[in-house]
């Protein structure tokens, strides 16, 4: 069963999506997916231990090898995403069946869970393919399934939101699907491996500048990279808890590790950086995203837009860490990733439980708090810390290693810039401190609780992985930094073959 | 090249329309509707690509050897189905927003949500709204 | 003559678009619509000969099934008493021109 | 019984036509496929007297015939009149009485009407047809009775 | 040959400028009832494209779906939100910048392109020879597309039943009402009035409503030989479907054909689909190799493309038939909250 | 002899194509000309039911084998079928939605309903 992992790891929640349906009962429906995707972040274990020790793992679908058939192919990247992806999941489905009591009306429950896996699966296929065109389709798996899980929010405006993610996120999707068909009109392919090799030969037609323009927009579209990033703070605010904490935390990085896999592997980096000005383009959007962001997020009087605000912001990071394009860049992009996906899932699973007490996620609310919920409001604070840079929080961690990127390109400049920006966070996550901590309680919160155990154990769960993996940061630097290597030393070799076809 | 690369520019022409219409008009259905034209665009950009000189349909016959490329008929087959699937859900959408909101125009809806954008009270959308909403519009 | 009758199908189909465009009516536009799809599933018909292989009339045969449950529903739901009264453009329909204007082309859209 | 058994007959007249494969696994999964739709059929309550006309399947072509040679004559006058111009038409509305004593035959008779240029079967209410035509002869015509009687013949 | 050619490159010509012209129209109409018939003549016009251009089988689904089914919910869409839209709104200056933009860069990008029906394309040379040449020996089946379809891209098709499945929870989980058994006798008084009004319309659809069905069925078994396969069918059975709801109510509908059941089919075929994968890893090939399904490999392919057919086609008639019956019952929804009273007086005016 | 056989079917197939794109284009014409909806859809019954019978008898001439003219006169059949169908139901859904026809004006009083003079005055 070893060999199949690769397509086991897309298949089991895609299977049970169905059987949800069947099953009904929502008690049973809610253990059913919570297993499930127990189960995938297993394979993912699995998968990632495989990769480490053996290398890239290569399973054609239907027995057609590659440019015929469909391939699965698994390197470091993608089984750090796969596991950053199910690991998430698994957590954040603790709470769910708690949270989604109070914020959606019993007869979608079991619907929701359907959504929930589908575009669980949408994400997990888009990252284990190796097929460019099955990178559509499972994009629009899983953002189909978005669009109703942010519908399902109770506020009517979550339906607006959804609406306008759906407008974006087609347009989007058919601009890369308008960049995949160029690019297999000039090569023939839809292979990315194949591609990659059969790129360079027609990398000077203005045919495939054209096609990468249209998947890099359209990547960033879905990215909400900052000048089209107008879609994401609504979808976010209005959608209910759970589903926010795990979008927060997943699908933004999918996106990101597709602009990765297309800029590295399939064009390559010779292509990517050296005939296009992407460099500075990319570094500047990201230096205007991480602070028009983050002064957006001050301004903020729901908590939800401001995180949602921040983390564009943090996009903003992992962009600029992506257009260094050296290895500590894309290590630091790659660390930034996973982090932010541990802040973010903690933080927005927070707010659930806060929602859940209190009923609404606005600032003015949040007065006292930090007495009446202690153990939630620590955790944002944490996840706040975290969010800012504060040494011994994996935040830290990756903005040294983005620091130390910039500093070994000799851009100084920037690096002032990039912890200015932090500055920046410290403000907004203080307004929250302040609310909860120096404030006196509302009267009408007077009955409010702590959470129930069943959201405070996902949280701290996440809270610990924030600090675990702050202080131990062996794991999350080892994997970064080979997958990061893997790709530059892909896109090398790349290199290497041009200066010989010349 | 005029008539080598006439289907190309069409198929640029009507991407441009159908972009027109969602980003210039204000009408939810009226978007979709753009965002129709803009897919079927792609289609026909795929489906001309894949059409050689003196081919026929890609199905097995005796005495023919040359056929068109399958496989984008392959790729469009399954963007045909996504596309109707976006489609669906976002009209689902729109009629839930017409229920909502008690109109589909763009402006109006923006309009309401400022209007309420520093109230904490929830919008709630449920059955019980939609008698409400009817009445105001 | 099959490349003159594909022409001549094309052409009609281009009026029929020119009446759906101008209405006036809604039923005017159903009508030409309806229509449209008579004349596509000729057109497919005689594709197939034109491009010489003939066996692929099914598609036509789906188009004919199509055109009329198409048709149907346009009607279910234009009997449907919403359909355009907020916009008042029944009174316009409901408009009986004198019979003066008997032989005039074309309404011009009340709206 | 007997409408369900004129259904399968036809059904499978119409895959054996279209089919075109008459391999072993083609005709079982034929057989299946007309079992299916004849069950739904049932369910949906849509087999019976008025969707499955035996009774008249006999007559039919003769009337068949005759209504083309009409078909073909209205249409020339309809032609006639397109190119001539809005001038030569002159367009009424009239209620016509038909004889017919079921639904079915109501139905042959008002499609007979519409399907001649030149008539339309506006409305259709008990025994009586609202017929919008373009030309005063064309009613003058259906008055003369001449379909009505033939529709009825067909029926009987 | 070369005269053949002339002419498929005019009626090419032909067909793109009506759709450009279909198109500027739709810009400029602000009746949405005028623009959603546009939409759907657009449709039928891309297909007739399709056909021109040799993809038979596209040009079938675009049919279907294109003119068919999503013109009807756009349809039943407009009934329920209006049907003009206000003419206030336009940010012309924002478009046209993004559109110039996007549009420049395209024709840009056309300039490097092999032209239309060039032999010597890149596509033409690479992978689509072995499909073409290899896939009678290696799949056994005549129409290259089911082959593509549904063995060597079987995923891609197994990606896209998911993709209406999706869509058809997502219509769930935004429409579905809970209904009560009690309000459907003063729903029906408004249903039934198609049926009973429309001698006519009732007994024609009598009759075909079984040839529909079987037509459906037989395209989804001869999907292998000519144009067609189960996504095609599963549209066309659905709209069998789809006419009987038009013609005898909702409610009528409802009874014949169970909600919860339809549900279960789409998951199964969803699962059926999948299992077919599964039977195949069990047997020691990789996920949908399906020449371990028998002992002979052409056999084992010849069943595996049968079986994930037939799964298709169950999910997407299941999905189509769940999402045009959440649309209908949701307007019946809103009639029976709104004004309901209102329309029964309005009705038996108008008769 | 069967040579002979063959030109004289190219040619009956080649009238029956003229004669129908000579129809479809009278009715074309006819549906931009008259004067409203009523008069309209009788220029469309034209074009669907004669010029698309002699259009296909035409193409089956042009193919005389088996499963092609089955299909054809399937699609024969089903325009034939469907088109009244369609076309009525049509005309009832204008007429009962009060879309009245042009009609000579000394017909008018004695065939039109009530209605009409009631929606005149408004």
């Amino acid at each position: 069963m070893l060999v199949h992992l690769p397509v086991l790891q897309v298949i089991v929640p895609l299977m049970a999506a169905p059987l949800c349906l069947i099953l009904k009962r929502v008690q049973l429906v809610w253990l059913f997916t919570l297993l499930v995707s127990g189960i995938a972040f297993l394979i993912s274990v699995l998968l990632l231990q495989q990769v480490m020790s053996s290398g890239t793992i290569i399973y054609e679908l239907g027995g057609w090898e590659a440019p015929w058939g469909i391939e699965y192919r698994i390197d470091k990247l993608n089984a750090f995403l796969l596991l950053i992806i199910t690991g998430i999941s698994t957590v954040v489905l603790f709470a769910a069946q708690t949270s989604i009591e109070k914020e959606i009306s019993q007869d979608k429950h079991t619907v929701f869970y359907v959504l929930y896996l589908l575009s669980l699966t949408g994400m997990l296929g888009i990252v284990a393919t190796g097929d460019a065109f099955n990178v559509f389709v499972f994009l629009e798996i899983s953002s189909l399934s978005a669009y109703a899980l942010i519908a399902l929010g109770k506020d009517r405006r979550a339906l607006w939101a959804a609406y306008q993610y759906l407008i974006m996120g087609t347009i989007g999707a058919t601009f890369i699907l308008i960049g995949i068909g160029l690019m297999y009109q000039m090569t023939g392919t839809l292979n990315m491996e194949d591609l990659s090799q059969r790129l360079p030969e027609v990398a000077q037609t203005r045919t495939v500048f054209t096609a990468y323009a249209f998947v890099i927009v359209g990547i960033c579209l879905k990215l909400a990279m900052f000048p089209l990033h107008l879609w994401l703070p609504n979808a976010y605010a209005y959608a209910p808890s759970i589903v926010t904490a795990f979008f927060a935390a997943t699908a933004t990085k999918v996106a990101i590790y597709l602009l990765i896999r297309f800029t590295f592997s399939v064009f390559g980096l010779s292509f990517s950086f050296t005939t296009l000005p992407l460099q500075i383009i990319f570094m500047a959007l990201g230096m205007l995203g991480i602070f028009v962001a983050s002064t957006t997020a001050i301004y903020q009087t729901n908590v939800k837009h401001l995180f949602a605000y921040s983390s564009i912001a943090q996009i903003g990071y992992m962009i600029v860490g992506f257009s260094i394009s050296s290895v500590a860049g894309l290590t630091a992009t790659l660390l930034h990733l996973f982090n932010h996906a541990l802040m973010k899932s903690a933080l927005f699973l927070a707010l659930g439980a806060v929602m859940y007490r209190i009923g609404s996620v606005q600032l003015s609310q949040f007065q006292g708090l930090g007495r009446q919920m202690p153990l939630t409001m620590a955790a944002i604070v944490i996840g706040g810390l975290s969010l800012i840079g504060v040494p011994l929080t994996v935040g830290f961690v990756s903005k040294w290693y983005l620091l130390m990127a910039l500093i070994e390109n000799g851009w100084w400049p920037l690096a002032v810039l990039v912890l200015l920006g932090s500055l920046l966070a410290i403000v907004y996550v203080w307004r929250i401190v302040e609310m909860a901590y120096f404030k006196p309680s509302l009267a009408t919160h007077a009955n409010v609780k702590e959470a129930p155990i069943s959201f405070l154990i996902p949280i701290w769960i996440l809270v610990f992985a924030n600090i675990y993996f702050g202080i131990d940061t062996r794991l999350g630097v080892q994997v970064a930094q080979a997958a990061s290597e893997s790709l530059f030393a892909v896109s090398v070799s790349d290199i290497t073959i041009i200066e010989d076809s010349l | 090249m005029i008539m080598g690369l006439f289907n190309d520019w069409v198929v640029v022409v009507l991407m441009m329309i159908g972009l027109y219409i969602i980003i210039a008009h204000g009408n939810l259905i009226k978007k979709i509707v753009g965002l129709t034209i803009f897919q079927t665009s792609v289609f026909i950009f795929y489906i001309s690509m894949a059409k050689i000189d003196g081919g026929t349909a890609p199905i097995l016959v005796d005495g023919v050897t040359q056929y068109s490329n399958p496989l984008p008929h392959v790729l469009i087959l399954t963007a045909i189905v996504v596309g109707i699937a976006t489609t669906a859900v976002a009209l689902a959408l729109i009629v839930r927003i017409k229920e909502a909101y008690g109109t589909i125009e763009e402006e109006e809806i923006q309009e309401q949500d400022s209007q309420h954008k520093d109230s904490h009270k929830l919008n709630i959308h449920n059955s019980s709204e939609i008698n409400r909403d009817k009445k105001e519009c | 003559m099959l490349i003159a009758a594909t022409l001549a199908v094309l052409v009609v189909m281009l009026l029929a678009i020119i009446r759906t465009v101008i209405g006036p009516t809604l039923y005017d536009r159903i009508l030409a619509v309806n229509m449209f799809g008579t004349k596509t599933i000729l057109l497919l018909s005689l594709l197939g000969f034109v491009m010489g292989r003939p066996e692929f009339l099914d598609i036509a045969i789906v188009y004919a099934l199509i055109n009329f449950i198409s048709v149907i529903a346009v009607l279910r739901y234009s009997d449907s008493f919403e359909f355009g009264s907020k916009t008042g453009e029944k009174t316009a329909e409901n408009r009986i021109p004198q019979s003066g204007e008997r032989l005039e082309l074309g309404n011009k859209e009340a709206e | 019984m007997r409408h369900t058994l004129t259904l399968f007959v036809t059904l499978t007249v119409f895959w054996l036509l279209n089919s075109g494969h008459n391999t072993v696994l083609m005709t079982l999964l034929g057989l299946v496929s007309i079992i299916f739709v004849l069950y739904v059929a049932h369910k949906m309550d849509v087999v019976d007297h008025e969707s499955q006309p035996v009774h008249l399947s006999l007559k039919f072509p003769g009337y068949f015939l005759w209504l083309l040679k009409e078909l073909v004559l209205a249409n020339i006058s309809v032609v006639k009149s397109i190119w001539l111009g809005n001038s030569t038409i002159s367009p009424c509305l009239m209620t016509i009485k038909s004889s017919q004593k079921t639904d079915l035959g109501i139905v042959i008779y008002a499609n007979s009407i519409t399907i001649t240029p030149g008539t339309v079967s506006v409305d259709l209410i008990g025994d009586r047809i609202t017929v919008h035509s373009l030309f005063k002869e064309n009613i003058e015509f259906l008055k003369a009775g001449e379909m009505d009687r033939r529709v009825t013949e067909l029926e009987s | 040959m070369k005269r053949g050619e002339l002419i498929e490159s005019l009626i090419n010509i032909v067909l793109l400028s009506l759709l450009v012209g279909i198109a500027i129209a739709i810009v400029c109409m602000k009746d949405l009832f005028a623009v959603v018939m546009l939409a759907g003549i657009y449709g039928l016009i891309s297909a007739s494209f399709f056909v021109v251009m040799d993809a038979v089988d596209v040009a079938f689904t675009e049919a279907s779906v294109g003119a068919g089914i999503s013109t009807l919910l756009m349809l039943v869409v407009i009934t329920m939100t209006g049907r003009t839209e206000h003419p206030t709104r336009h940010k012309p200056l924002l478009a046209i910048f993004v559109v110039v933009v996007t549009g420049g860069l395209l024709i840009y990008g056309t300039f490097d392109m092999p032209y239309l029906g060039a032999i010597d394309a890149p596509i033409h040379t690479h992978v689509a020879p072995r499909y073409i040449n290899e896939s009678m020996q290696e799949v056994g089946v005549p129409n290259i597309v089911t082959a593509v379809l549904a063995s060597y891209r079987a995923f891609d098709t197994f990606g896209e039943v998911v993709v209406i499945f999706t869509a058809g929870i997502g219509v769930l989980a935004l429409l579905s009402v809970v209904r009560r058994r009690d309000e459907d006798s003063v729903i029906d008084s408004i249903n039934d009035s198609m049926h009973e009004q429309h001698l006519i319309l009732r007994i024609v659809s009598k009759m075909m409503i079984p040839f529909i069905m079987l037509f459906a069925l037989y395209v989804q078994f001869h999907g292998d030989y000519g144009p067609g396969g189960g996504f095609q069918a599963g549209v066309i059975f659905a709209s069998a479907i789809i006419l009987y709801v038009l013609l005898f109510g909702l409610s009528t509908a409802r009874k014949v054909i169970n909600q919860t059941l339809i549900q279960l089919i789409a998951a199964f075929g969803v699962l059926f689909y999948g299992c077919v994968g599964l039977v195949s890893l069990l047997n020691g090939g990789n996920f949908f190799d399906y020449n371990v399904l028998s002992s002979d490999p052409i056999a084992g392919q010849h069943l595996g493309i049968l079986l994930i057919e037939w799964g298709v086609g169950c999910t997407v008639a299941s999905v189509m038939i769940i999402i045009f019956f959440n649309f209908a019952g949701r307007k019946e929804f809103q009639q029976r909250n709104g004004n309901l009273i209102d329309n029964i007086s309005k009705k038996n005016k108008g008769i | 002899m069967i040579f002979d056989l063959d030109i004289i079917r190219e040619l009956i197939s080649a009238l029956f194509l003229f004669m129908g794109s000579f129809l479809c284009i009278s009715g074309g014409v006819g549906i931009l000309r008259f004067p409203d909806f009523y008069t309209r859809m009788h220029a469309v019954g034209v074009t669907d039911t004669l010029a698309a019978a002699m259009i296909l008898i035409g193409l089956m001439l042009q193919n005389p084998d088996g499963l092609v003219v089955i299909k054809l006169s399937l699609i024969l059949l089903m325009t034939l079928f469907i088109n009244p169908t369609a076309s009525h139901a049509l005309a009832k859904a204008a007429f009962h939605n009060g879309l009245m026809p042009l009609i000579e004006k000394n017909k008018k009083n004695n065939s039109l309903p009530d209605k009409k003079q009631e929606s005149e005055k408004g």
